[in-house]
């Protein structure tokens, strides 16, 4: 099943999350696949100021790119800049288990092919051996 | 002061001749065939009647311990071990016994094994005593000549036989059963207790196994009478003792006195005082490394013998003064012996195997006050996990010398600790 | 730890007569069938055999296959006796094995000063350790058993006590030499009595019984 | 029995117990590392710490502690948890915290107590110790640094294994287990220091890295590499069995296993025969199961039973046998035999060719007398029981046969028939009161053996080892198989020929069942050999059709030990690519040549080996019985005078498994070089 297909806003939870976005929420930022990231907009005393996001599509915690996660998880004062990548660098992709995007290994019913044959495990006996 | 009527070891310095004929100028091997001729019972209910407690360290009594021995000799022959394994620090009384005066340990391995039983005696020589083997083995060998001991030992009608085993360097070989391991030629590995030496000892016989100093005492004890010994000392903890004053006093030695004499009077009277004076006293390991340290507050008026030692969390234990004065660096002082615990594990048991090892690099670096305050703690707690829980109450010893320091000299160790942190605070602001 | 060097161990040991002599002598103390009393006086026999023998007292471990052999012993009860006492060297030692206490009670009477002055003397930096011309190593041992007499060296089987950094090398200068100085106290105080003379004991005689 | 409450539970246990036994009794779980049922007592770990009361306040290690009547033991009050935090801290600070890459990981003590009595962290700052491994031959892979200095591996060695070869050398901290001399360990038990290592310091030096245990697939089954049919475990990950672990049978094996049945598992993986085989012009071809059959079916045709013959092998289960003997009797056949090496063994009645005192009753034996066997390379759990008998003292014991280290004292009174008319053999026998003698394979299996046989038979029935309640009369055999071939009688029929008869051409056709260990050169050149088995070994490579079979890890199979007990092994794995249950094989040849055997499955044909046999009937259980007839098995001639020779000469190499097992090649390399340059 592709979750990118589910429309998010009939999510109960999310509209919950959007209208304390509207009351209470200071916008940061967006990363590249427009994921939303807010942040409490009056301090909340000793305590740290609460962060989240909106999900650009389906609530996928994945998603989030690790310049943000960092900011997310409190890590780091601010996100990361997402400029200035290494070359090694791959851009980031949420964990497609259980997509169609998940890897199938060969011969796997969605995936067609033919299954490795499982060998190895013995060593069989041939005529002078 | 006792007089030196009442001293039981009048050779105790070597001023006279060591042989058979010095020893029998000095009284040795008088009468032996009509102490012998009391019988069995009667020798062990003097002993008992004396209050002599064993001057191995423990202080248990010695008459009761003979008296555990079976009363007959069943298939199994009855031994007498006498434990020359002098390896306590602080202690060398022993060395001096069997050095200056060895007839009166072969006569008293006679008395004792008369009175056990036992046909057979071994004394367990620490190895690095080998001139002074030589001395008792020598002694044994005139003993044999003139027949005193032997087959009809003086005369008695009883056989017995006496011989010198070397050890080979282990401390733990003090313990009985360690001791008992290692003359069966095993590593010297305490046992298992119960069952006791006095019922599964060496080479699976009853065995008793006595310090040096406790069987030496004997004969004279038996011919002097047990009220004669139990009027020395305080009730209790009765007779004479080998006290040896070592570390920062004048004149270290070697002494025999009553017991329960003041600390202070047995430092400034036989040892020449303190270093500096009684009040650069800093602190007293009353009885071997062995028992924790004392300040000077308590020395200035402890009686030194075991039951006042261990009204005030210490003990006699051997009898050997460790004095430190106020120059000595208590943490140190107390972290070597540590390394000597940690060295002398046998490795048998779990708490005393890994724990004298810990405990011997926290002290390291309490030492150089490389620690955190709250180390100090854990450090107590760890000398607590070790104590009781061991085979051998080699566990115990090395856990007390660190419990009494943490008891009596904390504030020292923070001390260090603080001036530490102190001093690497200036050079890490100054990097 | 276990093995030593290939080329220090030798390929064969047996005991001398005079060993065998004392062999005899030791195995008749113990009752019969507990001949396995006998393998720390014969580990000690073989030390002194190599001793006598080669200027270097160690067993090695042929030594302790030997005495397995002789004890009808498993070695390996052997091998672990021999690791297990201090005195046993399973490694070639100097002609004079100087063994240091530094214990408590040595320590506050001054070894380190023993210390320094043997390493100086020696050339040795640290334990266990042989010098360069073979005749001394040194090391360190817990409490020798002569602790009124602090510090002390000990020097293969002698006691040297009462000693201090200038005693120390004036010892191991004699040695050098090829002298062996009279062992005791090197203050030359009457055995374990106070510095000066005994304070005790001064009021008996005794004259010799007949 | 003295009454001793633990934990408010009272509970009764024998004077002379311990208080860990005691806990044990009144079900509470007691930590432990050093203690050990089979071994002495060491005390040493301390983590068996129990509160007593009205003793000293201070915790007691309960495994040295002997228990008195109305003790009261407490074993979760706070001060025994404290001193149990405690010792598991010390045990730990130089301990290595690599479970990771730990082999133990998983089956750990060190681990599991730890979770159950340990503390949360370590308090320990300092730098942990580390120890260098040592090198203990090919079985037995060591981390030393992990070792917790318990010495359960000394005891065993010393006490079990009967090998002094492990000791702790050094003290103190520095203590080190190990040999001292690198060395490979010379016992046939080593494999069990491995288990009874609490941690993972002695771990299995071929299944290093292999699996953690939680991914195995565990099934109870019998060992057949040697005659003592050890209770086993096949722990096994998809197709492959990866490791064999011993099952407690106190009976059998109490709980070792010796070191062929657990480590010639890998040679399960090798040389297999996964396919039919059927030889085309001189050369061996890859054929399907239809082909092989017809190729038989051809041969066959027309033959007369007189002219067909089977052998079966070693490793054989009890209904592949009996279904081999059925299609021969089907075909008219009584050539039949299961001494692959000839041994004199009368099957006229059951006791002349078990092992009647049983295993477990050696332990009531007072006098034992060994003739022509080598129990330690033999059966070593036998040897094992032997020796824990001569520990409990007056067990003289005497041997016929090449002497040889038994781990135990024994006086050799010569080497061969000539020996057992020795008065010292008498004396010794008639002295006791249930003495007991061992007849093994190297008495039997020679010319004279009949008459050996019946001279020991004889010798038993004068010196009183044949009571009405005590057998001590035991034939010692070396193959899994031998005891429930007997019982079925796969032996010449009327008429029939033995191994001997069908070599040379004796036979036209004749049919291995897993028959390696005889000499396949002596089979006539123009004798049809079908091979049945799993192992391409000497009767592969002589064979014209190969028919593959299924090893013993792969079939529900029945066999019977030196004993006569009858024990079921079970299915781990299927058995390789074509290969089958070797019963269904041949029902399925009889099948296409239309031969009726009676059974199409194996309830049925278990029916069939009870009506073979009513022993069958009872699996696992032994009755122990006296002999109540005291008439000799058939002699014939006199013993001659060559000296006895033990069938086993590499205790590592005995079957077409081990000399398939890479392992099982390197303990031959490093404990009989020659063997091992002789096989290359």
């Amino acid at each position: 099943m592709d979750r990118a297909a589910r429309p998010a806003y009939i999510c109960a939870m999310d509209i919950g999350t959007r209208i304390n976005t509207w009351l209470h929420g200071r916008k940061i930022g967006r990363d590249g696949d427009g994921n939303t990231y807010y942040e409490d907009r009056r301090s909340r005393g000793d305590e740290k100021p609460r962060r989240w996001v909106i999900y650009a599509g389906a609530a996928e915690a994945s998603a989030v790119p690790p310049e943000w996660h960092a900011w997310l998880h409190y890590t780091t004062d601010a996100p990361l800049p997402e400029t200035g990548r290494r070359a090694w660098q791959k851009p980031h992709h949420a964990n497609a288990t259980g997509t169609a995007a998940g890897y199938r290994p060969p011969g796997h019913d969605y995936k067609g092919g033919v299954r490795a044959h499982a060998t190895g495990d013995y060593e069989a006996w041939t005529p002078g051996s | 002061m006792l007089s030196d009527q009442d001293r039981i070891f009048t050779n105790l310095y070597g001023l006279h001749d060591w042989r058979l004929a010095g020893a029998r100028a000095r009284g040795d091997w008088d009468g032996t065939a009509a102490i012998l001729a009391r019988g069995r019972e009667a020798i062990v209910e003097e002993m008992k009647a004396s209050g002599l407690r064993g001057r191995g360290g423990a202080g248990f009594p010695t008459g009761m311990k003979w008296s555990f021995m079976p009363k007959t000799v069943g298939d199994r022959p009855h031994y007498l071990v006498v434990n020359a394994d002098e390896s306590e620090p602080g202690t060398c009384k022993d060395r001096d016994i069997i050095r200056h005066d060895p007839h009166k340990l072969i006569e008293g391995c006679l008395v004792a094994s008369f009175a056990m039983g036992a046909n057979a005696c071994y004394i367990y020589i620490r190895g690095e005593f080998y001139n002074e083997a030589l001395h008792l083995q020598a002694a044994i060998d005139e003993a044999y000549a003139a027949g005193l001991i032997g087959r009809n030992a003086c005369g008695s009608g009883f056989d017995f036989d006496l011989y010198l085993h070397r050890g080979a360097g282990a401390y733990i070989c003090g313990e009985e059963t360690a001791l008992i391991e290692s003359l069966e030629g095993k590593k010297g590995m305490p046992r298992l207790k119960p069952p006791f030496p006095a019922a599964v000892g060496l080479y699976g016989c009853p065995t008793t196994v006595n310090n040096v100093e406790s069987i030496a005492v004997a004969p004279t004890i038996l011919r002097r009478g047990a009220a004669w010994f139990s009027a020395l000392g305080r009730p209790k903890n009765a007779g004479t003792k080998l006290f040896c004053i070592s570390g920062h006093v004048n004149k270290p030695c070697n002494v025999e006195e009553e017991l329960g004499i003041p600390l202070r009077e047995l430092i400034d009277t036989y040892a020449g005082g303190v270093r500096g004076g009684w009040d650069n006293l800093l602190a007293v390991i009353p009885g071997g490394s062995s028992v924790p340290v004392l300040p000077k507050s308590i020395c200035d008026t402890v009686l030194m013998d075991f039951d006042s030692l261990r009204e005030v969390r210490s003990g006699l234990g051997t009898a050997a003064v460790i004095v430190m004065d106020k120059s000595t660096d208590i943490i140190k002082a107390i972290a070597r012996l540590s390394q000597f615990y940690k060295h002398e594990s046998c490795g048998q048991c779990t708490p005393c195997r890994e724990g004298t090892g810990w405990m011997m690099r926290v002290m390291n670096r309490m030492v150089e006050g490389r620690a955190e305050i709250d180390e100090i703690d854990t450090l107590e707690q760890v000398t607590r996990q070790i104590e009781g829980h061991t085979i051998c109450a080699l566990g115990d010893a090395a856990a007390w010398p660190i419990q009494g320091l943490i008891r009596h000299f904390r504030p020292v160790v923070e001390e260090r600790i603080h001036a530490y942190k102190a001093a690497h605070a200036v050079r890490m602001a100054a990097e | 730890m276990a093995d030593t060097t290939p080329q220090a161990e030798p390929a064969h040991f047996a005991f001398d007569d005079e060993s065998n002599a004392a062999i005899a002598k030791i195995l008749a103390r113990y009752p019969a069938g507990k001949q396995a009393s006998a393998v720390l006086p014969l580990l000690d026999l073989a030390q002194r055999q190599m001793g006598r023998q080669t200027g270097s007292a160690w067993v090695p471990r042929v030594a302790m296959d030997e005495i397995a052999r002789v004890l009808a012993m498993a070695p390996i009860r052997v091998y672990e006796v021999a690791t297990f006492y201090l005195m046993f060297n399973t490694a070639p030692v100097g002609k004079f094995h100087l063994q240091v206490c530094t214990t408590t009670p040595c320590w506050l009477r001054g070894s380190d000063e023993v210390v320094a002055a043997c390493r100086k003397a020696t050339g040795i930096a640290g334990w266990k350790e042989t010098s360069a011309d073979g005749l001394f190593t040194m090391t360190e041992v817990e409490c020798l058993g002569g602790c009124v007499n602090a510090p002390i060296l000990q020097v293969n089987d002698d006691f040297y006590e009462d000693m201090d950094g200038p005693r120390t090398e004036a010892l191991l200068a004699a040695l050098k030499r090829g002298e062996v100085p009279q062992p005791g106290s090197m203050s030359g105080r009457q055995a374990s009595a106070p510095e000066g003379g005994p304070t005790t004991l001064t009021s008996l005689t005794f004259t010799p019984a007949e | 029995m003295a009454k001793v409450t633990v934990d408010g539970i009272e509970v009764e246990v024998p004077n002379g117990s311990n208080v860990l036994q005691a806990c044990e009794a009144a079900g509470k779980e007691v930590p432990r590392f050093c203690y050990h049922e089979r071994l002495s007592v060491a005390g040493n770990c301390r983590m068996c710490l129990v509160e007593i009361e009205k003793a000293p306040p201070k915790p007691f290690a309960s495994c040295a502690y002997p228990v008195a009547d109305g003790m009261v033991v407490h074993t979760d009050s706070e001060m025994v948890r404290k001193a149990r935090r405690g010792v598991m801290e010390f045990l730990l600070i130089n301990h290595p915290l690599d479970c990771p890459i730990c082999d133990q990981g998983g089956e750990c003590d060190l681990q599991d107590q730890a979770v159950g009595y340990g503390g949360d962290h370590s308090r320990y700052a300092e730098n942990k110790r580390a120890v260098k491994d040592k090198n203990l031959g090919p079985l037995v892979k060591t981390v030393m640094t992990r070792c917790i200095h318990c010495t359960r591996c000394i005891r065993f060695s010393t006490e079990i294994a009967g090998v002094s070869e492990m000791g702790a050398t050094a003290r103190g901290e520095s203590m080190e287990v190990g040999t001292y001399v690198e060395k490979a360990l010379t016992s046939e038990l080593s494999g069990n220091l491995i288990d009874i290592c609490p941690v993972g310091a002695l771990t299995s030096k071929p299944y290093a890295f292999v699996a953690r245990p939680w991914e195995l697939k565990k099934t109870d089954s019998v060992d057949v590499l040697d005659a003592v049919g050890a209770s086993i475990r096949v722990d096994a990950r998809g197709g492959e069995v990866l490791r064999i672990l011993p099952r407690l049978n106190e009976d059998v094996n109490e709980e070792w296993l010796a070191d062929k049945s657990r480590f010639a598992v890998d040679g399960l993986k090798r040389r297999r025969l996964d396919s039919c085989w059927v030889r085309r012009d001189g050369k061996l071809a890859p054929a399907t199961w239809p082909e092989a059959f017809a190729a038989i079916a051809a041969k066959l045709a027309g033959l007369d039973g007189g002219r067909i013959g089977a052998i079966a092998g070693d490793l054989c289960d009890a209904e592949s046998m009996a279904a081999l003997k059925d299609l021969m009797g089907a075909l008219g056949s009584a050539n039949l035999d299961c001494r692959q090496d000839g041994a004199a063994l009368d099957a006229s009645r059951r006791d002349f060719y078990c092992f009647n005192t049983s295993i477990a009753g050696i332990e009531e034996a007072d006098a034992l007398l060994i003739v022509g066997a080598n129990p330690r390379r033999e059966a070593p759990l036998v040897n094992a029981r032997i020796r824990k008998r001569g520990l409990a003292g007056a067990f003289p014991v005497a041997a016929i046969g090449t002497p040889a280290d038994l781990t135990y004292p024994v006086t050799w009174l010569g080497d061969s028939p000539a020996a057992l008319a020795e008065p010292a053999v008498r004396d010794m026998l008639k002295a006791a009161k249930r003495p007991m003698m061992i007849v093994g394979q190297g008495a039997l299996a020679r010319a004279d053996g009949a008459a050996v046989l019946a001279a020991c038979w004889a010798l038993a029935a004068e010196c009183g080892l044949l009571g009405a309640e005590w057998h001590g009369f035991n034939v010692l055999h070396t193959a899994a198989s031998r005891v429930g071939a007997l019982d079925l009688g796969f032996l010449p029929g009327p008429g029939g020929r033995d191994l001997a008869g069908m070599m040379g051409g004796g036979v036209d056709v004749l049919w291995l069942l897993g028959a390696d260990e005889f000499d396949t050169s002596r089979i006539g050149a123009d004798t049809f050999v079908v091979y049945q088995g799993h192992h391409g070994d000497r009767g592969a490579a002589r064979a014209d059709v190969i028919l593959p079979g299924a090893a013993y890890t792969e079939k529900q199979g029945t066999y019977v030990n030196t004993e006569g007990r009858v024990q079921r092994g079970a299915l781990a794995v299927y058995p390789p690519g074509d290969a089958r249950e070797d019963w269904t094989i041949i029902r399925a040849f009889a099948g296409s040549i239309g031969k009726v055997l009676g059974y199409d499955d194996l309830p049925a044909l278990r029916a069939r080996l009870e009506q073979a046999n009513p022993v069958f009937a009872r699996p696992d259980i032994l009755p122990r019985f006296g002999c109540g007839d005291l008439t000799g098995p058939a002699g014939g001639g006199a013993p001659g005078s060559a000296a006895f020779v033990s069938p086993v000469a590499n205790y590592y190499q005995t079957d077409p498994i081990s000399r398939a097992s890479p392992t099982m090649a390197e303990c031959t390399a490093a404990h009989h070089p020659a063997a091992a340059l002789a096989a290359e």
